[in-house]
């Protein structure tokens, strides 16, 4: 009797206990829940934050990071020396690799007309470094941007670069405007 | 279970391992990647331009024959004498009187500077023809303006302050002409016959200065003698074979400016001076050492220096730049067969006489000039000094009379003056005072800078566009 | 909802402000001659929200077929192979990413800072396996978290470990998750995703710290079976904790224990409780006593610890990059440190100005200052809690699953001779 | 034995783990500084200081969130346009004066006491007191003045949407457009990559137009045709740095250029065949970094120079008017 009892109390300890964790987990789902209705939101980088100091390229998780760099042809100037593509001080305006700006050459140069040039981002081998997005924003209309390329991003918890960018370019935005590039058409 | 699970490890790691080392067997590392070279960006070359391919003189049309009965001459840059003094014995006008001037004829020019050289009934000039994008020596008539020949090669060209602006030389047989790019013509100028070329930069490495060449050629003895740059400071050429007879060594690297060749005598010795951008030359003219280097001074040197050197007394030249270089006075000194040089004064442009682009005007032993617009109050203006000392300004024209960068001429111990807005003024010019006697608009262009031409009573001017000729004969 | 897009409309508005030199910024488009079309720039959309919905559905999906397989069918094998699906859709082809372990720091973060978005899978993940729990167990655990399924896997050599080694070894999941909540909630970092040992292998991309702490638990799992989830993982205390009361929890035998001692060894986690024998059972006055003791220690303990966390809170606070840059800054303008970091110079670029920061820095101090009194009380009361736990004696019988500590990996079930 | 071995040395492994983490956490720093990839251009920022023949003497503090354009008159009064309106200093550095206006100018030019605004597309004229004139008609919709200058005869407006200059006359009948791209009379038109497209008229009433595609300065005639042009493309001081400079330029009375490039931040002074005489000023301070950030907004926003041949440069980030004299 007396080993039946306890084993009644140790139940009904047991089930308040397990009624109490249900109504807790109950309201931290309503609570929470109803502040994130609303689809999704993702990492993005403030690029009027950026100060290209290089850590996207080598803190994402990804083996080559998310990040990469955009061209926001509406701000570009077409300039055949671009501040972006080639080394400051190079003595040819030419696409040869020692005049190359991008450690990764992965700017393609197109001629369009005198005076004007085409610069195409190849995606695949930016790195996200930023270091034509520094000369391009000292020299030129600051048209080549960093940017959270989506498609590569996975979307961590807590992004690995937002945790070392020293400063704070980068915040969680809707998923609906994924990206946040100057010169957007708003 | 246990066993089974290492089991099924065991194997995963083996096939992955081979698989792993299979890849790595087969796998060429650098099979994507791609050289970069210069032209992936597909720009078109720019091709051999015009002017390298440039072959002087190629072409030749005549238009008409023409004899003159004239025989004025104005055969280079500041006439004859090399002192831009008229000394045609006509009377010329002291003003227009109730009429305007009238335009006797008048004929389009490409862009520039470039003057004409009056001889005996012909008008010659070296334009630029932008059109067919070619240096031409063109020949007119005098008296109507018919123009009777012109000899062209291609030049490619891009305005800068114009494109043209030298004057040829020339003498009973010859014609000599430089370009814009340095090229060197020499043609027969009764017929416009070529008889040799010189591409400067080619055979000399020269350097083509500012705003192109403004040197004008020297004719002396049927040597043409041009100033160089690059690999050599001098040359003489035989006029008739084209054959470099002698050539200056450059020793210093000095460069071709807008000056053109003075030649003087001092202390019983031809010399030709020729102020380089990097100093002041004197070449032998004569003699055994011949073409050789007499004296040199780097103590006046202007980065752009457009006047020729003035001989203002035995030995004693005044040299003048623009754009805030100022003038000097120096003076040769001779001990035993060696020559210095001797700087009298110097000083900004400000201080004293100056001038920009014309050469100023040594007349009755007075020194006349267009103060540059750097030159303090009297700037644009016209003045006058004595050249024993640079310095004291004697006149200037007045405030109201301002002249910029236009040429100035005297005839029949008048000063012509052409406003570079295209008003000639006629004006007496004394040690004491100016004396405005007229002024007429004859032309609505800009930048008259090219020089004046006076023979036979003829007044030939331009402004950047075109070439009028007045007739300035006291009817 | 609509008062994150005020804030964010707000912030852009600021931000627009802030930065109007890019606003006045016009751009005059070059005039081609030549047919020139500009090409479009490419932004390419992030992952759907309904494949993340759909990632929630395999979480409910497998959760209720391990649990099946666990106490219905009580099936090893098919334990395993959830294990391996796991590993293979969570692990290897989500990344790691979502877990229901990180998740922990997104809830914590969302329940601190109402400013911060949390996406709705993060509070499913976080969720769903403690409700799973509350009525079977850590069938999570079994073969559902990729990272205990990496582990599961290197269950090779396992050999037990002494109780007390257990205990102690025990304790560093509190002091983990809380420092874990403790960062979250003050906004610093997400120190559990940070210090995942596999997420690196799930990668197939880390850092050499990553693969060091990844590849050591692995050769540890070899003899101690899943190091990290026993020792380290802080989601596991939730667990742990609501497991305890879990309703239908896996029982080693279907029916009657016959207590052969078959699955004695059989554990690799040393989560079978022992049948206990009768004459250890201490009299009752002493115990009653010792009760008292700890009764009356605990409270003592929970105030010591929350004094001495307190007394290190400037040294948690560390970590917060506000705090640190602050510190460098001080370090910096006292000539303390020569070389300046890339924080110090875009702190000076960005021209705001060093008052504001060492107020904000100093607001974050003190908001440590109060998490150190709840985490050292927190770690306290869980020190005070396990020794009241040891005091407690247990009468046992039967051979029976540790209800907190068992992953339910159903081991101990083949080796069960009873069968109904 | 074996086993407990086995299990000690585990432990020791985890211990080791749980220190390393411990480590990382508390003692580790957060990431490298150092930039691999870094793009550094202070080695073209360091200016020989043997060249800088001009100090700064006094700064003007400006009261104004933005400040846009800077000009200067005969009597040495300085106008500074900026936010809404325009602030105006007498010789003694004294503010005098404020003129409210309806927009933000972007550029202003002073003649006869009369002011001139390029305000978005259109000019509009003040008198120096503030009473408005007339707001001219503009040349087109699109249109964006970045650049205004006056003579006696002439006002010459920059328009960096259309790439041209806008020539008026006083009374704002527009007389021509200069510079249009045009093939058929070969002009090959301005480069405006960005909208910086400065104008100046000389004290020889000569126009002077920065192209800042080409890294030139252009010459026209008083009616647009082209005159001459010098710049070249450099890092080097001799010539004008980056994609697209000089974004500001104006004129000393002796015809000598100041000019302002943006990216390496340096007022340079060119003689008057376009001959670098020395360097005015250069902003390679220990602040570089915050330089780069506001780049794409140069850091100097107008030039001016008074009669002395005092230059004042409108510093956009430190909202301050420098003013530099000859060594």
């Amino acid at each position: 009797m007396a080993e039946k009892k306890q084993y009644n109390r140790r139940d009904f300890i047991n089930n308040s206990l397990r009624a109490g964790i249900a109504v807790s987990l109950a309201g931290i789902t309503v609570a929470l829940t109803t502040r994130a209705l609303s689809g999704k939101s993702v990492w993005q980088l403030n690029p009027a934050k950026c100060v290209q100091c290089g850590r996207c390229a080598t803190s994402c998780i990804l083996e080559t990071s998310a990040v990469k760099c955009v061209h926001v042809y509406d701000m570009c100037g077409y300039c055949d020396l671009c501040g972006g593509y080639l080394r400051p001080d190079t003595k040819e305006l030419n696409t040869a690799a020692e005049n190359q700006l991008c450690p990764t050459s992965a700017i393609s140069r197109k001629y369009i007309e005198e005076p004007f040039f085409e610069y195409q981002i190849i995606e695949e081998l930016c790195i996200g470094c930023g270091k034509c997005v520094k000369g391009c924003g000292a020299f030129g209309n600051g048209s080549l941007q960093l940017q959270i390329n989506h498609k590569l991003c996975v979307n961590c918890n807590q992004c690995a670069i937002a945790r070392v960018c020293p400063s704070e370019a980068f915040s969680l935005v809707s998923a609906s405007d994924a990206y946040l590039y100057q010169g957007k058409k708003m | 279970m246990q066993n089974r699970t290492e089991k099924i490890i065991l194997t995963i790691v083996i096939v992955i391992a081979i698989a792993t080392f299979c890849y790595w067997l087969y796998y060429n590392p650098v099979k994507d990647l791609t050289v970069n070279l210069p032209g992936l960006d597909n720009r078109p070359s720019k091709g051999e331009s015009a002017d390298t391919m440039a072959v002087i003189g190629e072409k030749f049309k005549e238009y008409t024959t023409y004899t003159s009965s004239l025989t004025g001459k104005w055969p280079r840059f500041r006439g004859a004498d090399i002192d831009n003094i008229n000394k045609e014995k006509i009377k010329l006008i002291d003003n227009w009187g109730s009429s305007r001037p009238k335009i006797l004829w008048k004929t389009d020019l490409g862009e520039g500077h470039a003057a004409p050289v009056i001889y005996n009934g012909k008008v010659y000039l070296l334009d630029y023809d932008e059109r067919k994008k070619s240096d031409a020596l063109r020949c007119f008539a005098l008296e109507n303006g018919i123009e009777l020949w012109r000899r062209w090669y291609s030049v490619n060209l891009k305005r800068n302050h114009g494109m043209s602006r030298t004057l040829p030389a020339i003498t009973d047989k010859y014609i000599v002409t430089i370009g814009p790019k340095c090229h060197v013509m020499c043609c027969n100028p009764t017929n416009g016959n070529l008889l040799w070329g010189i591409d400067l930069v080619k055979t000399y490495k020269v350097e083509v200065p500012l705003w192109y060449t403004g040197q004008c050629p020297l004719i002396v003895n049927d040597t043409a003698i041009i100033a160089v740059g690059g690999n050599a400071l001098m040359i003489g050429v035989e006029c008739a074979s084209g054959k470099v007879v002698w050539k200056t060594p450059n020793p210093d690297n000095w460069k071709m400016s807008h000056s053109s060749i003075i030649p003087i005598t001092f202390g019983g010795k031809k010399m030709y001076v020729y102020c380089a951008i990097g100093g002041i030359i004197g070449v032998s003219a004569e003699g055994i050492d011949k073409g050789e280097i007499l004296w040199k001074t780097d103590k006046f040197k202007p980065s752009v220096c457009a006047p020729s050197p003035v001989i203002i007394g035995t030995g004693k030249l005044f040299i003048t730049a623009g754009y805030g270089a100022g003038s000097a006075v120096i003076q040769l000194i001779k001990t035993d067969s060696t020559y210095s040089v001797n700087i009298i004064q110097q000083y900004r442009p400000s201080e004293g006489i100056a001038s920009e682009q014309q050469t100023p005007i040594l007349y009755n032993n007075f020194l006349f000039s267009i103060q540059p617009k750097d030159g303090g109050t009297a700037r644009n203006q016209f003045v006058c000094c004595n050249p024993s000392n640079c310095k004291t300004i004697l006149w200037t024209s007045s405030k109201a009379d301002r002249y910029g960068l236009g040429p100035y001429i005297v005839a029949d111990g008048k000063f012509f003056i052409l406003n570079d807005d295209g008003t000639l003024i006629i004006a007496k010019a004394s040690a004491t005072k100016f004396t405005l006697l007229d002024k007429a608009k004859i032309m609505d262009g800009q930048d008259a800078w090219g020089p004046l031409a006076i023979a036979d009573g003829y007044l030939l001017m331009r402004d950047s566009k075109q070439m009028v000729c007045i007739d300035i004969k006291t009817k | 909802m609509k008062n994150y897009l005020v804030k964010l409309i707000l912030a852009l508005i600021l931000f627009i402000q802030a930065f109007n030199l890019y606003a006045v910024q016009r751009f005059p488009k070059p005039e081609f001659e030549t047919k020139y079309s500009q090409p479009t720039m490419q932004t390419p959309c992030p992952r759907s929200v309904y494949m993340e919905y759909f990632d929630v559905a395999v979480l409910v999906a497998s959760l209720s077929l391990i649990t099946w397989l666990i106490l219905k069918k009580r099936s090893r094998q098919g334990v395993f192979w959830t294990t391996i699906f796991s590993l293979l859709y969570f692990g290897f082809y989500r990344k790691g990413c979502i877990c229901a372990v990180g998740s922990l720091q997104n809830v914590t973060m969302a329940l601190f800072n109402p400013d911060y978005y949390i996406p709705i899978t993060a509070i499913a993940f976080f969720i769903i396996p403690l409700v799973f729990t509350m009525f079977y167990g850590r069938t999570f655990c079994a073969g559902i978290c990729p990272l205990g399924a990496i582990q599961d896997i290197f269950v090779l050599r396992p050999m037990p470990l002494k109780q007390w080694v257990q205990t102690i070894l025990g304790l560093i999941p509190y002091i983990y998750l809380g420092l874990a909540v403790l960062y979250a909630a003050t906004g610093t970092d997400f120190i559990v995703c940070r210090y995942d040992p596999f997420v690196g292998i799930f990668r197939h991309n880390g850092t050499f710290m990553m693969f060091a702490i990844g590849g050591v638990l692995l050769l540890i799992g070899v003899f101690v079976a899943r190091p990290y989830c026993r020792f380290l993982c802080p989601y596991g205390v939730l667990l742990n904790f609501v497991s305890r009361v879990s309703k239908n929890h896996l029982s080693i035998a279907p029916g009657k224990c016959i207590e052969c001692r078959l699955c004695e060894n059989s554990c690799p986690f040393g989560a079978i409780n022992k049948p206990t024998p009768t004459r250890n059972v201490e009299k009752r006055n002493v115990m009653v006593k010792r009760f008292a003791i700890y009764f009356v220690i605990t409270p003592l303990l929970i105030l010591l610890g929350g004094w001495t966390g307190s007394r290190f809170h400037e040294n948690l606070a560390k970590v917060h990059p506000k705090v640190r840059l602050a510190n460098e800054l001080l370090l910096a303008n006292n000539n303390k440190i020569s070389s300046l970091s890339m924080e110090i110079s875009t702190f000076k670029s960005m021209g705001k100005p060093l008052d504001k920061l060492y107020a904000e820095a100093n607001i974050i101090i003190d908001k440590f200052y109060i998490g150190g009194w709840i985490l050292g009380g927190f770690l306290g009361l869980v020190f005070g809690l396990t020794l009241v736990n040891l005091s407690v004696f247990q009468y046992r019988t039967d051979y029976t699953t540790n209800k907190g500590t068992c992953f339910s990996c159903a081991r101990c079930v083949d080796f069960c001779p009873v069968k109904k | 034995m074996k086993q407990k071995l086995v299990i000690a040395l585990s432990l020791i492994l985890l211990i080791g783990v749980i220190f390393l983490i411990y480590n990382d956490l508390f003692n580790g720093n957060p990431a490298d500084s150092t930039n691999a990839t870094e793009y550094n251009l202070e080695k073209l920022k360091q200016i020989d200081s043997s060249l800088i023949c001009y100090n700064e003497v006094i700064t003007i503090d400006l009261t104004m969130e933005s400040v846009n354009a800077l000009t200067i008159d005969s009597n040495s009064n300085i106008y500074v346009a900026g936010d809404n309106e325009i602030q105006i200093f007498d010789k003694t550095l004294q503010k005098t004066h404020t003129i409210k206006l309806d927009s933000s100018a972007n550029c202003l030019a002073v003649f006869d006491n009369t002011l001139y605004l390029g305000v978005g597309n259109y000019v509009e004229v003040y008198t120096s007191k503030g009473v408005k004139l007339s707001r001219w008609k503009s040349f087109n919709s699109k249109g964006y003045i970045t650049s205004i200058a006056v003579n006696k005869t002439n006002v010459y407006a920059a328009d960096a949407e259309n790439k041209a200059i806008l020539r008026y006359n006083l009374n704002g009948v527009l007389l021509n457009v200069i510079g249009k791209k045009d093939k058929d009379k070969s002009i090959d038109g301005f480069i405006i990559p960005s909208m910086y497209f400065d104008l100046a008229i000389s004290a020889e009433n000569e126009l002077w137009v920065a192209n800042p595609g080409k890294h030139e300065l252009i010459n026209f005639t008083e009616k647009g045709d082209f005159r001459t042009s010098w710049g070249i493309a450099s890092m080097q001081t001799t010539g004008f740095a980056g994609c697209c400079n000089p974004i500001h330029f104006c004129m000393l009375s002796n015809g000598s250029f100041v000019t302002f490039e943006k990216g390496l931040d340096r007022i340079k002074l060119h003689d008057q065949t376009g001959k670098l005489e020395c360097i005015v000023a250069s902003f390679s301070d220990a602040n570089a970094q915050a330089l780069d950030n506001c780049s794409i907004g140069a850091r100097v926003h107008d030039l001016a120079t008074d009669l002395q041949g005092n230059i004042y440069a409108l510093d956009a980030k430190d909202k301050k008017i420098r003013v530099f004299s000859r060594k």
